[in-house]
């Protein structure tokens, strides 16, 4: 139960705080704990926990333990206006490193700047934020959507395409490049249509979607219960297209069962990624967390990976003197579960992606992987 | 056209199933129960634990029906009994139930999205159609849903003191009718309605703990439109209903969301006393 | 300049005094500590506490809506949004500058002044009800967060509006800024709610057909008050947006609406102290609770409402007066000056057709409850119209009252046609009605009523409690003969039932009118008051020239006042004539009694 | 033997206004007490207050010599104490059927019952589909008395049934409550003004004038000159 593990974790923290001598480093994770995010933030939490566990285990940064402090920004902007503030002007951390709704992060940004905090934003969304204090290590559009776009083209032989999404920034970004993406590659978009992030009851797309003859559907939903819908709705209308999913986790598919069979998904994260640090990180996290394990995704990943973004920057710039720590972020490498990772492209990240099939047993079957995958002009610098 | 004649009786199916408690509630007591969206999600999650216990689903809907009327029963002599003369304030006392039910019901079974199989899946070959079986019985539902409570309102005693008390309470009284009783029944029966839905709708949509808000506003205009009679209920789910559903295919699916609303409160301007005949 | 009259207790001049003393101190200190706080609280609470300023602000505005004039609304969190929207669209399409701004405002009031006046439109006419305006104003946010989220860029959709330029001011600067509004614009709502104006929505609230009645548009005022609270509200939101530098579809939203409503709820309604306290405490609560224990700082709101909509209506202001009752001095203890106005000098001599009534029918499907009816009454008469339950009386009083309730005939109040007129029209032909039931203000002081009822002939102020209360004469001895005079101070909820009816009686006649409408004065009134109230009705005919007409059971009372009288059988005019021909007609009898007339000779 | 019904001192009113003023009198088993009075007097009122659809101020109500003061209407019914309002006693949008069944506190019986209408006013049986609303003034007033005859009620209060009736209809109501007072024993209020009426089934009659008891005698040959002196306009 959430708000229980949470608080578990910070009496964790107290402790392993106490453990060494030197004033701590305090890393301020704003997250949903409540509202829409609030199902995959306790799996953020525990990654963020077992980050800081291991690096103070083998004595901290520069010699100082680091401490979290988690807080509720009620997965929206007036939450995570009190969260960051909380966070940079209460318990002044010294730096922010969460995963979150666009709506949240943008809500932070203003305080993040009046607080000159560095923030690294460890959630894949719709791109082109810019802030000169905030740091970006998931996905953008143009990192995940070509995987999917491309396959269908090639192996279903898909042309006609029908995109169904969520009204909100992160559904209608997707979406939208999405749509240029299968022009530019020579695909027809044949609908695009839309429900409020509450809707529930998708008949009318559905209805248009197998009346417009598209060989492929490509939905960019709100995480959750829209997804689940639109889903289980597709499936009860029995619609069997090449079905590709940007918004749905692995833990989520698992938990939809037979329904989610077959959807193609395009992460920079899949618990199946063959590579010694990702057996060791899922190794560690099931030890650390037991039973109460939340399944690692891919917005839970590099918040882990952030942490230790963060430990290389300060240790780079020999301090926690935010401009030097924020010069350093786009310098320094991290090798972690998803491979070797450099925020140096406009405070952005090249990937490794990775195309996913949902089995019948809900486990993601890696079906092809992309290395070093532009993230693109996010930023470019204002002439 | 047909899938459209299909997506609008079918949707009008659900609302008027989802709609129906609120309106039994509004039509004896002229109380509007915004804990009604809460009541959906106890049944969804009634539903949820009893496939959990492997019930078929000819237990699951009773199970959902009784945790829906002993909730009703608990709330309505613990709040709403007190607010009779004051139906704004009987407003916000459920809308604060609601959100009391709602975090509860996060604090026992987590915010995470859940899960319950339909019982009816696939679709299934309907007028030269495919078309999601599940849906197609939703009708079947709704028409049960009706059948059932208008035989209950005008077959049974109870139906019978209880359209006694809405028409004329003080006379009713003078015949003996115990109306306190009445309204605690009526909106037991109400909210256990709301549980039943809330189960009925689990298969297309998930199980989290605010469900039943998205569906709060449009059956409350629906109640408030048709006015009090389950029939004007079913006739304005489906005009109203049918608009969404045509409104969502040919202009769009956000316009849709706002049809039953903006039209709601557009008839009732013209027309205070809705769908229902003066 | 007749002389004045003064009543209530004298020495209230000095409790003025110590109040206006106490205000100012009482000013002084807020203004101070708003200026001083900043430099003693840490940069955290100084941001929590800006921010729940602007939603204090907002609060206000639906105290004012609901707690005032009644009517509970979801929808003041729509203004404030687009007071947030205004700015951010602006700044971010134009950049940030001095006539950005001004745009910014400018657009700011515009656009929720439009909106409430649709919305006011919508909610409020004749006959409408609260519920249904609560309906309204669910829908307006909902529709307006709808239009964020498909507004693309434009709006920024659920991501909102960030990184736009704003004013660059010190965090202290912005606290004393937002405290300083929250303190003028309470100041001022204060000021206006307890002047006449005030009196008057809560008038409006209390009993919104005796304000019709009286000559009020009440739809009208409602429509103005939400106007210009949203157009506050609106100013929150851009302030709020101004600092936070930030706009979301939530502060739009109808949660945030419903959260409003919680705020003024447990703060306590009608007190705009309460907005702010409610205000102030769930906005810094949440800020230190909700980010540790979301769930359960939910819980705890919802149950707090729950407990305080059972237990304290009122609300923690509303409970803690209760327990300080005791303690403060006697509320509303003003001296109130009664001073009689010259009344439009009535023609001495002539005598105009007051009422003119042509086959005026009122049906329902195919049962008619009146039929025909046709009859005039001059000035200075007093009719009477008898008959037993179900004749039709009081449906012809409203018939004669309310334009839109007859379904045939004409009707002309004062030589002018009704046509389909609301009532609040027809007063003003120089009708005035008395219900059967005493239909007065119970929340308001006698000369709090009596204030009320010279609305439609004197605006009421919007700043001033004045104490002079102006009446035409025939009101004012009303007023003395019944002893109102003595409880001018006291709310009319503790009065007897027949002081009620005098109350009543005496807020008609504030209307001046030339015809009188009264339905069953005397039910329920002891011997003594029914011979003044009796005496009152004569002179009212003899001396100020009225025409009268009296719906009546008690056929002596009848016997006793009446010039003539009209008797009304299943919905038709049975007799019309003088009192004797009535009072000695066997088909009276007939109709009373059931009786066959042969006695009728007995009679003597 | 204990009265039907003892009301002791009662005052009762509308908010402040009191129109049930220190009522007192008493109904013996079997007995038909004529109130009278003119409109306005508060004669409905009494009626309300010893049901208690009006609070007691106070005094008290003895049903058979229980107190019954404080019980909810309802309960007073199931004693078998039945009102037969003045105005709104029907249910207009309920078949004849529905509204005769109310009559009656379960189905059980009800057939039989049905037959008993039946003699007394045939015309409601042979429309038992028929809205109540559709009826004539009359035919609506024999409907509410059938309804509240066939629970064979041990105390009766009627609220001005003979309103608005012609004449015949006036002698059939009161051979019909005549005969059934001879078989089950009733005892009755009746509130009229329409004097002939009232005195031709009742033992005993009440002036009630503004919320006070004036006068109150046997019925005899006399009656109607003394409460004409009372009701003289």
């Amino acid at each position: 139960m959430t708000s229980r593990a949470f608080i578990a974790s910070l009496a964790f923290m107290a402790a392993t705080g106490s453990a060494l001598a030197a004033d701590p480093i305090r890393i301020g994770v704003p997250v949903g704990l409540s509202g829409a995010n609030s199902v995959v933030a306790p799996s953020v939490v525990q990654s963020a926990e077992l980050a800081v566990e291991e690096i103070n285990a083998k004595g901290g940064v520069l010699g100082r333990p680091l401490a979290l402090d988690v807080a509720d920004d009620g997965s929206g902007a007036a939450g995570a206006q009190k969260a960051f503030d909380a966070l940079v002007f209460q318990k002044k951390v010294n730096v922010l490193i969460s995963m979150e709704t666009s709506a949240a992060r943008n809500a932070g940004l203003p305080i993040v700047a009046r607080g000159k905090t560095p923030f690294i934003y460890t959630s894949f969304y719709e791109g082109k934020s810019c802030s000169p204090y905030l740091y970006v290590n998931a996905w953008v559009p143009e990192q995940q959507v070509p995987p999917i776009v491309d396959y269908f083209n090639k192996e279903k032989k898909a042309s006609k395409y029908f995109l169904i999404g969520s009204d909100y920034a992160f559904g209608r970004g997707m979406l939208a490049f999405t749509k240029a993406y299968i022009e530019k590659t020579g695909g027809k978009v044949l609908g695009e249509e839309y429900l409020p992030m509450d809707g529930s009851d998708w008949t009318s797309i559905i209805s248009k979607l197998k009346a417009s003859g598209a060989d492929a559907i490509i939905t960019s939903t709100a995480g959750g219960a829209p997804n689940v819908t639109l889903t289980k709705q597709l499936r009860a209308a029995g619609v069997s297209l090449p079905y590709g999913n940007l918004a749905v986790d692995e833990g989520t598919a698992k938990s939809m069962g037979a329904d989610a069979a077959d959807i193609y998904i395009s992460a920079s994260y899949v618990t199946g990624i063959d590579s010694a640090a990702n057996k060791a990180f899922l190794a560690a996290m099931g030890k650390k967390f037991g039973a109460d394990l939340k399944t690692p995704n891919d917005l839970s990943v590099p918040e882990y990976e952030g942490v230790y973004a963060y430990k290389a920057a300060v240790e780079k710039a020999g301090g926690t003197d935010p401009q030097k720590v924020l010069a350093a972020l786009s310098e320094v490498a991290v090798d972690g579960p998803r491979g070797t990772i450099k925020m140096d492209k406009q405070r952005h990240a090249p990937l490794t992606m990775y195309l996913g099939q949902v089995q019948a047993d809900g486990s993601v079957k890696v079906i092809q992987s992309f290395s070093n995958v532009d993230p693109g002009a996010q930023c470019p610098p204002k002439s | 056209m047909l899938t459209i004649a299909l997506d609008a009786i079918t949707t009008a199916a659900l609302l008027f199933i989802i709609s129906s408690g609120l309106l039994i509630v509004f039509g004896v007591m002229k109380i509007i129960n915004f804990a009604h969206a809460a009541f959906v999600t106890v049944g969804a999650y009634a539903a949820l634990v009893g496939a959990r216990l492997a019930l078929p689903w000819v237990l699951i809907l009773p199970l959902a029906f009784a945790t829906g009327a002993a909730c009703g029963a608990l709330t309505e002599t613990t709040i709403v009994r007190r607010l009779y003369r004051r139906p704004l304030d009987a407003i916000l006392a459920t809308w604060g139930l609601g959100t009391v039910i709602g975090q509860v019901i996060t604090l026992i079974f987590g915010r995470e999205v859940q899960f319950v199989q339909a019982p009816i899946t696939g679709t299934a070959y309907f007028l030269g159609i495919d078309y999601s079986a599940y849906r197609i019985a939703m009708i079947a539902a709704a028409i049960i849903v009706a059948v059932v409570f208008t035989g209950l309102l005008n077959g049974t005693r109870l139906g019978l003191s209880t359209r006694a008390v809405i028409m004329n309470e003080m006379l009713a009284q003078g015949l003996g009718v115990d109306s306190a009783r009445v309204r605690l029944v009526t909106f037991a029966i109400g909210s256990g309605l709301a549980a039943l839905s809330g189960a009925l709708i689990t298969p297309l949509s998930s199980v989290d703990p605010n469900m039943g808000l998205p569906w709060l506003i449009s059956a409350f205009m629906l109640v408030m439109v048709s006015g009090g009679s389950l029939l004007t209920l079913a006739v304005s789910s489906l005009v109203l209903g049918g608009l969404q559903v045509v409104v969502s295919t040919f202009v769009n699916p956000i316009l849709g969301g706002l049809t039953i609303a903006i039209c709601a409160a557009v008839v009732l301007r013209i027309r205070p006393e809705g769908f229902a005949r003066a | 300049m007749p002389e004045a009259r003064q009543f209530g207790q004298t020495g209230a001049a000095s409790i003025d005094f110590s109040a206006g003393l106490r205000i100012t101190v009482l000013a002084l200190l807020v203004v101070g500590s708003i200026v001083l706080a900043p430099l003693l609280l840490d940069t955290y609470t100084t941001n929590i506490l800006i921010r729940a300023f602007f939603v204090a602000i907002a609060a206000i505005t639906v105290d004012i809506v609901w707690g005032y004039c009644g009517t509970l609304t979801f929808g003041q969190s729509a203004f404030f949004g687009i007071g947030v929207y205004a700015l951010a669209i602006i700044f971010t399409e134009y950049g940030f500058g001095s006539w950005q701004a001004l745009l910014g405002i400018a657009t700011a009031i515009i656009a929720a002044a439009t909106v409430a006046a649709l919305t006011g439109w919508l909610s409020f006419y004749p006959g409408s009800t609260p519920l249904y305006a609560s309906i309204v104003s669910l829908v307006v946010p909902i529709v307006l967060v709808q239009i964020l989220y498909s507004g693309g860029t434009f709006t920024g959709s659920s991501s909102g509006l960030v990184g736009f330029e704003s004013f660059d001011l010190e965090v202290e600067n912005w606290f004393r800024l937002a405290g300083l509004s929250l303190a003028a614009v309470a100041t001022i709502a204060l000021i206006i709610m307890r002047s006449d104006t005030g009196r008057l929505l809560k008038a409006l609230r209390d009993n919104d057909e005796r304000c019709t009645y009286l000559g009020v548009d009440t739809s009208r005022y409602r429509i103005i008050v939400l106007v210009l609270t949203a157009i506050v509200a609106s100013l929150a939101g851009f302030g709020y947006a101004a600092f936070g530098g930030v706009a979301a579809p939530e502060n739009a939203s109808f949660t945030f609406g419903t959260r409003l409503i919680i705020m003024v709820a447990l703060g306590g309604r009608g007190t705009i102290v309460g907005a702010i306290v409610g205000a102030l405490g769930i906005e810094v609560a949440s800020a230190y609770l909700s980010g540790s224990l979301p769930y359960v700082w939910e819980l705890i709101i919802g149950i707090a409402l729950i407990a305080v909509i059972l237990a304290f209506p009122d609300g923690l202001v509303g409970a803690a007066r209760q327990l300080t009752r005791g303690m403060r001095p006697p509320g509303r203890s003003t001296t109130i000056m009664l001073r009689p106005i010259e009344t439009a000098a009535i023609g001495g001599t002539e005598s105009g057709t007051a009422i003119e009534v042509k086959g005026v029918g009122k049906h329902f499907g195919s049962l008619s409850v009146l039929d025909g009816v046709e009859f005039t009454a001059k000035r200075s008469e007093l009719l009477s119209l008898v008959g037993p339950n179900g004749a039709g009386k009081t449906t012809l009083i409203r018939c004669l009252s309310d334009g839109r309730e007859r379904s045939a005939g004409f009707v002309a109040i004062g030589g002018h046609a009704i046509e389909r007129l609301s009532p609040n029209r027809v007063v003003q032909f120089g009708l005035g009605r008395k219900f059967q039931a005493a239909s007065i203000f119970e929340a308001l002081t006698v000369a709090e009523c009596l204030r009320v009822a010279r609305t439609y002939r004197a605006r009421p102020s919007l700043i001033a409690t004045s104490t002079m209360l102006d009446l035409p004469p025939a009101a004012i001895s009303v007023v003395e003969r019944s002893g109102l005079s003595e409880r001018l101070g006291e709310e009319a909820r503790h009065l007897s039932h027949g002081l009620k009816q005098a109350l009543e009686l005496a807020m008609v006649l504030s209307l001046e009118p030339e015809v009188l409408l009264l339905d069953e004065p005397t039910a329920g009134l002891t011997r003594a008051e029914r011979q003044a109230f009796a005496d009152i009705l004569t002179s009212l005919t003899a001396r100020d020239r009225l025409c009268i007409l009296l719906v009546e059971h008690d056929l002596d009372f009848v016997r006793e006042i009446s010039s003539r009288i009209i008797v009304l059988h299943q919905g038709r005019i049975a007799l019309d004539g003088s009192v004797n021909e009535v009072v000695n007609s066997a088909l009276v009898r007939e109709i009373y009694t059931g009786q066959q007339s042969t006695t009728s000779e007995a009679m003597p | 033997m204990t009265d039907a019904l003892q009301v002791d001192r009662l005052s009762s009113g509308y908010g402040t206004s009191e129109v049930i003023s220190d009522v007192s009198f008493k109904l013996s088993t079997s007995e038909v007490l004529a109130v009278v009075g003119k409109n306005g007097m508060g004669k409905t009122s009494l009626l309300k207050a010893v049901l208690g659809f009006l609070p007691a101020w106070q005094g008290s109500v003895k049903f058979a010599g229980k107190d019954v003061t404080r019980m909810p209407p309802h309960l007073k019914r199931r004693l078998g104490l039945i009102y037969v309002p003045q105005e709104h006693a029907l249910f207009q949008d309920l078949t004849i059927r529905d509204n005769l069944r109310l009559g009656l506190l379960s189905d059980g019986g009800f057939e039989t019952a049905l037959e008993q209408v039946g003699q007394w006013f045939p015309v409601l049986t042979q429309r038992l589909q028929q809205r109540a609303g559709t009826l004539s003034g009359g035919e609506q007033k024999m409907l509410i008395v059938a309804r509240a005859l066939m629970a064979k009620p041990a105390v009766l209060l009627l609220d001005e049934v003979t309103e608005g009736l012609q004449p015949s209809l006036v002698d059939r109501l009161s051979d019909v409550l005549t005969r059934f007072r001879q078989q089950i024993g009733t005892s009755m209020i009746v509130i009229e003004q329409h004097l002939p009426f009232a005195l031709g089934i009742a033992d005993r009659y009440l002036v009630f004038k503004r919320g006070e008891i004036v006068d109150s005698a046997p019925v005899d040959r006399e009656a109607a000159q003394r409460i004409e002196a009372h009701m003289r306009i």
